[in-house]
């Protein structure tokens, strides 16, 4: 059965990453964007995309926070599709910009040239939520995998867990308020975050029945938990429709109405129904997102998808297929042996599922805590794992923040502590990992690497350090392309006193001295002696003849005529008389200091 | 042709040797990528911005622009213009003039045909609109580079090499101000630099009126050279500075000035005018307002 | 939002809270009742409050996070985990819906926040939730949405 | 004896990783970083500034004459060479060499590529008028003929301008906001 999937997948994979590569080329104007908001369908894909990501883990984290027992292979479905999903989420927001290079830029770390980016602007929040969120969710896909060697892990899993649970839901909150923090019409709507949550919910309930039921087997909570959803949503289109008076409805239509037909016993109990219901709701929930992302879509036909719109699809959905369906090949392949590592529930209800962890737990005499009886959170198990860690992520945020806003780059913008909060948690979340995951291979030594593994840590801690040099230097830009070479005569306009006075230091000084007295030094030793520059013979020989000096020289200066405009002339002429006239008034005290 | 392996590989290395000459040559055309284009084209494609021209403008009365709010703002200058509704007759002449002073490239055809132009000017309601630069601006907010801020003296400055194309800044604008570079100018044979003092802008990138930056930049260098020399030692004001659509207008319908200088044409020729701005900006402090009739 | 039209969204919070997690009550039936209640919210805030003011983009998803808070008063089964995260969910909304309306210029309520998450943050302490407990934690919230 | 060895070895293998780490950093660091201005070559016509700076006296501003006021520096024009050169100077032998050279040479002799990028302004005459002498930013190459090498990184404009450097002279501190210098 996999082999077919792939195989379509690679069918729509191969066009798409054509698609790709010419819209990275052409850039924004390849695709479809709206000409208000000038975004489009990368941007809907990203959402589409991330909002799967989030139901991944939003399902098998908050299930195995709350105890809802969720059968082993869901879990594993759920985690490896975020990866997956996380994959595709994250390619989109790079390939849309129009300058891919600068995408650097936006991390908010401190660069050589000592700029910032702007903590304030949703995308650098969305920047920092997303990348922490991929790190945590493979570190959490990864120890869920190595738990099987090294059961003492998963004393770790359910803190991850924890973590990650308000993680999610932060991430796409943030990923709402790229939107709700915007003067776009549209987008108006304090609500989106638990809009954009539900929907996200909703399209990951719907891709997991996919994957289940592609694979033969199916879990009645999830199809349920997907019928409450979608009238939930229909709720919160009802709500959008009063506050903006549009609706997309065709989103209502696929994601809205289609999924009731749940109710009818013959569509539920037949394995294609249930995947048509459930591509349905993934078709709707994908038309809202780019109604939401790009209003002109709904509103005209005046800009229908192109090619590549249809290209970028056909690549994030053959990819997705493709890269899924490939590792799950794999670790099936690769764990043959495990057994009951997927347990075999086909078709049994969950409750029986349930039945069966009891008595194996039962059977192993872990002591299950008796329902109802309820862990003081501060008492709990996890807590005490993740006490120390949680304490120095809260300290390191608190000091990012405060190094932060202290850049000089932010002397004149004004921030509030709600511009810098939806950055604050993602930063707690990811220090805590990585103190909580350095102390354990340290100081508990709870898990050991093989020597491939250290190798390859190795390496990528390299790799980090060469990307996180090259982003902090950030390259140089091209050198101008006018030449420098001497200074041209300007433009004949009148000069005031002070450009001829500058006119004065930089031509006449040389010679004639920066109080017009000579230059002994330079005069003495090369040249015959310039004229002294008294007020009487100034004026006895007038201005006019003075600037006609200056342009066509004289006996032992050089002609200025085709380096000085006739109006500087004449400024330098007016700047000589006024020299002149201090000279003269300085004899005169310096006479009457040496009378004295 | 019983060619022994050493001639083989002999024919072998000539052909590598004539391929790599072929590909590194250097093309002469390529740097000179077609003609530029002529100023009859930047006049048609404005005459066609105007005939095209249907947006509106919705105006509400705001009170004078005062000092920025924003910290380490200048209380001396805050830059501005005043766009008088009665005498202005929408010409057009103001958009040509930006267009030339600050190198706005054209557009291709389908664009044009579009009404997706890159002018930083565009009839409104027959009036020119260009950013007001906000004091409280939405775009500089949602920026994620950095790239849109604000100088002390109230200019909504733009850092093209800052800038990463996320458009994010053109879809919080209120009243649609910024204009993308969807295409690269400059290798289509789009873009002409008329005025060497102002760079042109590469492709995918956001830009939008400048207030004649480099005009205030040029002026406020010039003061401070000659300052120290000892002519006036008080502060610049950004006198004698006008913007090229405000020098261009026939009917001296654009002022510009500084808010804070009473000296300054803007806030004497305003002083009995009443002051209007989009109702999308009136709160956002926008410093490019409207005036109409006597107060 | 008129003070009359406030409290009386909170007696409607509270008359449809009462309805939610009855004994026996499939899944089907809460989910289905929730977006009942929001459809009804929305309603509510259309009629009562002016469309155009930009605090009331959020007000029927207060609404339901304060219908939910009451609602987990007549819990049976793991009453406080429930009451803690229903607190959180109003935190969240509140918080993030200040955020974006932030951004359009308005000023969040820091103080109505604080107390939620200083509410949240202390019913985890709670060891008995006693009736006398459960009807000041009432008056708390309704308090929080009236005054704050 | 084993257990010193292990972690002699142990300890070693970290301080590789360390290395490592820290190298990448700064190669990456140095590769993509604004690189040093390119050395030039003194040109067609042989000239030594100590000989006109120190010896003779000459103020920078006269042969560059946009130093003091315009945003350019530029370059002298063979004319303002001949202002002085137009009569034989000095007894040594080498000046017929130089007054031939100078004859031939065409009437811009110096010229090379602004090195700054468009988008960034620099106006000369602003620093000079502030007090700040050649040499702070060019340092005392062109004193021996060796003229590029220079710094002229972002960051090193920025110290200057909040005053973190060149405190003894005491400049007053210039505008740091983006648009003060970029365009």
């Amino acid at each position: 059965m996999f082999k077919y999937l792939m195989l379509a997948g690679l069918a729509l994979f191969l066009p798409g990453l054509y698609a790709l590569g010419y819209s990275i080329f052409e850039g924004p104007s390849a695709w479809m964007v709206d000409s208000r908001t000038f975004w489009g369908t990368p941007i809907s894909l990203f959402v589409f995309w991330i909002g799967l990501a989030h139901a991944g883990t939003l399902l098998s984290a908050i299930f195995l926070a709350l105890e809802i027992k969720l059968d082993r292979r869901t879990a594993l479905i759920a985690e490896l599709s975020t990866l997956v999903c996380l994959v595709f989420a994250g390619i989109f927001p790079l390939m849309h910009l129009g300058v891919v290079e600068n995408f650097y830029m936006v991390m908010p770390l401190l660069d050589a040239r000592g700029n910032f980016a702007n903590v304030g602007s949703p995308l650098v929040w969305d920047f920092c939520c997303i990348a922490v969120y991929a790190l945590l969710s493979l570190v959490f896909f990864m120890t869920h995998l190595k738990t099987r060697e090294i059961p003492a892990l998963d004393k770790y899993r359910k803190p991850m867990a924890w973590l990650l649970f308000p993680l999610v839901l932060w991430v796409h909150t943030v990923v709402s308020l790229d939107f709700a923090t915007t003067f776009v019409p549209q987008w108006r709507g304090a609500f989106f975050p638990v809009y954009f949550i539900a929907g996200a919910i909703f399209s990951g309930l719907a891709l997991m029945n996919l994957l289940l039921c592609s694979e033969g087997y199916r879990v009645r909570l999830l199809e349920r938990l997907q019928l409450i959803f979608s009238w939930f949503m229909c709720a919160i289109w009802v709500w959008d429709l009063m506050l903006k008076g549009s609706l997309c409805t065709s989103a209502f239509i696929f994601a809205g109405v289609l999924p009731q037909f749940r109710m009818i016993a013959v569509i539920r109990e037949n394995k294609w129904g249930r995947i048509a219901l459930s591509l349905s709701v993934l078709i709707g929930l994908f038309l809202e997102r780019l109604y939401i992302v790009s209003p002109d879509f709904g509103s005209c036909a005046a800009s229908p998808l192109n090619w590549i719109d249809w290209g970028l699809i056909a690549f994030s959905v053959g990819g997705f297929v493709l890269l899924f369906f490939g590792i799950r090949r794999y670790l099936n392949w690769k764990m043959e042996g495990a057994g009951s590592y997927f347990g075999e529930v086909d078709g049994t209800d969950l409750a029986d599922a349930e039945q069966q962890e009891l008595e194996k737990e039962g059977a192993r005499g872990i002591a299950k805590p008796r329902k109802g009886f309820y862990i003081q959170p501060w008492a709990s198990e996890e807590y005490h794992v993740l006490r120390l860690p949680l304490l120095v992520g809260f300290a390191f945020a608190l000091v990012y923040s405060i190094w932060v806003l202290s850049q000089s780059v932010f002397a004149n913008v004004e921030f509030s502590f709600a511009n810098i909060v939806p950055l604050l948690y993602p930063v707690i979340a990811l220090v805590t990992t990585v103190t909580l995951y350095v102390r354990a291979y340290f100081v508990e030594q709870a898990f050991t690497l093989s020597r491939h593994e250290k190798w390859a840590s190795v390496i990528v801690l390299v790799l980090v350090a060469a990307c996180a040099g090259a982003f902090f230097a950030g390259g140089s830009s091209q050198n101008s392309t006018n030449t420098i070479d001497s200074q041209s005569i300007g433009v004949d306009a009148p000069v005031s006193q002070s450009h001829a006075r500058l006119l004065w230091n930089t031509r006449c000084a040389t010679c004639h001295g920066v109080d017009g007295k000579f230059n002994e030094k330079f005069v003495r030793e090369f040249y015959p002696v310039p004229q002294k520059l008294d007020v009487q013979r100034l004026d006895s020989l007038g201005t006019d003849s003075l600037v006609k000096v200056i342009l066509n020289g004289r006996a032992n200066m050089n002609a200025y005529a085709g380096r000085l405009t006739p109006s500087e002339a004449l400024g330098l002429v007016n700047y000589m008389q006024t020299l002149a006239k201090q000279a003269t008034e300085s004899a005169k005290e310096g006479d009457n200091d040496s009378a004295r | 042709m019983g060619m022994d392996r050493r001639e083989f590989i002999k024919s072998c290395s000539l052909v590598a040797v004539m391929g790599l000459l072929f590909g590194c040559r250097k093309i002469p055309l390529e740097e000179l990528a077609g003609d530029l284009p002529s100023l009859k084209r930047f006049e048609d494609e404005v005459k066609l911005a105007l005939s095209q021209a249907k947006k509106s403008l919705d105006l509400v009365k705001i009170p004078t622009p005062g000092a920025l709010k924003i910290p380490g703002a200048s209380t001396l200058n805050r830059f501005g213009m005043a766009i008088d509704l009665d005498s202005c007759d929408g010409c057009g002449k103001c958009i040509l003039a930006c267009n030339l002073e600050n190198n706005v490239p054209l557009v291709p055809n389908e664009d044009a045909a579009r009404g997706r132009f890159m002018h930083w000017v565009d009839m409104r309601g027959s009036a020119p609109f260009m950013c007001a630069h906000c004091g409280n601006a939405p775009c500089e907010r949602v920026c994620p580079t950095g790239a849109a801020n604000h100088t002390p003296d109230g200019l909504s400055a733009m850092m093209y090499k800052r800038c990463t194309g996320s458009r994010f800044c053109g879809a919080n604008c209120p009243v649609q101000a910024r204009k993308f570079n969807f295409n690269d100018a400059q290798k289509l044979g789009l873009a002409r630099q008329f005025n060497r003092e102002v760079p042109l802008r590469d492709k995918g990138v956001m830009e939008k009126c400048s207030l004649c930056l480099h005009r205030l930049q040029n002026d406020r260098l010039k003061f401070k050279t000659s300052l120290t020399v000892g002519e006036t030692a008080e502060e610049w004001r950004g006198r004698g500075v006008k913007t090229a659509c405000a020098e261009a207008c026939p009917k001296n319908a654009i002022i510009f000035g500084n808010w804070l200088d009473e000296k300054s044409p803007l806030v004497k020729l305003t002083k009995n005018r009443v002051l209007y701005a989009p109702r999308e900006l009136a709160d956002l402090d926008p410093s490019v307002v409207f005036m109409r009739g006597r107060r | 939002m008129t003070p009359l039209a406030n409290s009386l969204s909170c007696l409607i919070a509270l008359g449809c809270a009462s309805f939610l997690w009855r004994k026996g009550s499939s899944p089907y039936r809460n989910g289905a009742l929730l977006s009942v209640f929001l459809v009804l919210f929305s309603v509510f805030c259309y009629f009562a409050g002016d469309i155009n003011d930009p605090t009331i983009e959020h007000y029927p998803f207060r609404m339901l996070a304060l219908c939910l808070c009451l609602s987990t008063t007549s819990l049976s089964l793991y009453r406080r985990r429930y009451l803690v995260l229903a607190q959180s969910l109003w935190c969240w909304i509140e918080l993030f819906g200040g955020i974006s309306l932030y951004y359009h210029g308005i000023d969040i309520a820091w103080t109505r926040i604080a107390a939620l998450l200083s509410m949240t943050l202390c019913s985890t302490f709670l060891s008995k939730i006693s009736k006398e407990m459960e009807f000041c934690l009432m008056v708390f919230w309704l308090a929080v949405w009236v005054f704050f | 004896m084993r257990r010193e060895k292990e972690k002699k070895s142990r300890l070693f293998k970290w301080a590789a990783i360390c290395f490592a780490v820290v190298f990448s950093f700064f190669l990456a660091d140095f590769l993509m970083g604004e690189p040093r201005v390119p050395e030039r070559a003194v040109g067609s016509i042989p000239f030594d500034h100590a000989l006109h700076g120190d010896s003779i006296g000459l103020d920078c501003a006269a042969c560059h004459t946009g130093s003091r006021a315009s945003a350019n520096a530029f370059m002298p024009s063979k004319a303002d060479c001949m202002d002085c050169h137009r009569l034989p100077l000095t007894e040594n032998p080498g000046i017929e060499t130089l007054d031939s050279v100078l004859a031939k040479a065409d009437d811009r002799p110096w010229s090379h590529k602004r090195h700054l990028p468009d988008h960034v302004v620099f106006h000369h005459g602003v620093h000079a008028a502030a007090g700040v002498a050649c040499a702070d930013c060019h340092g005392r190459g062109y004193m021996q003929n060796r003229y590029g090498a220079e710094l002229f990184n972002m960051q090193s404009c920025l110290k200057c301008h909040r005053g973190e450097t060149f405190k003894e002279k005491g400049f007053k501190p210039a505008a740091t906001y983006c648009a003060a210098c970029h365009r």
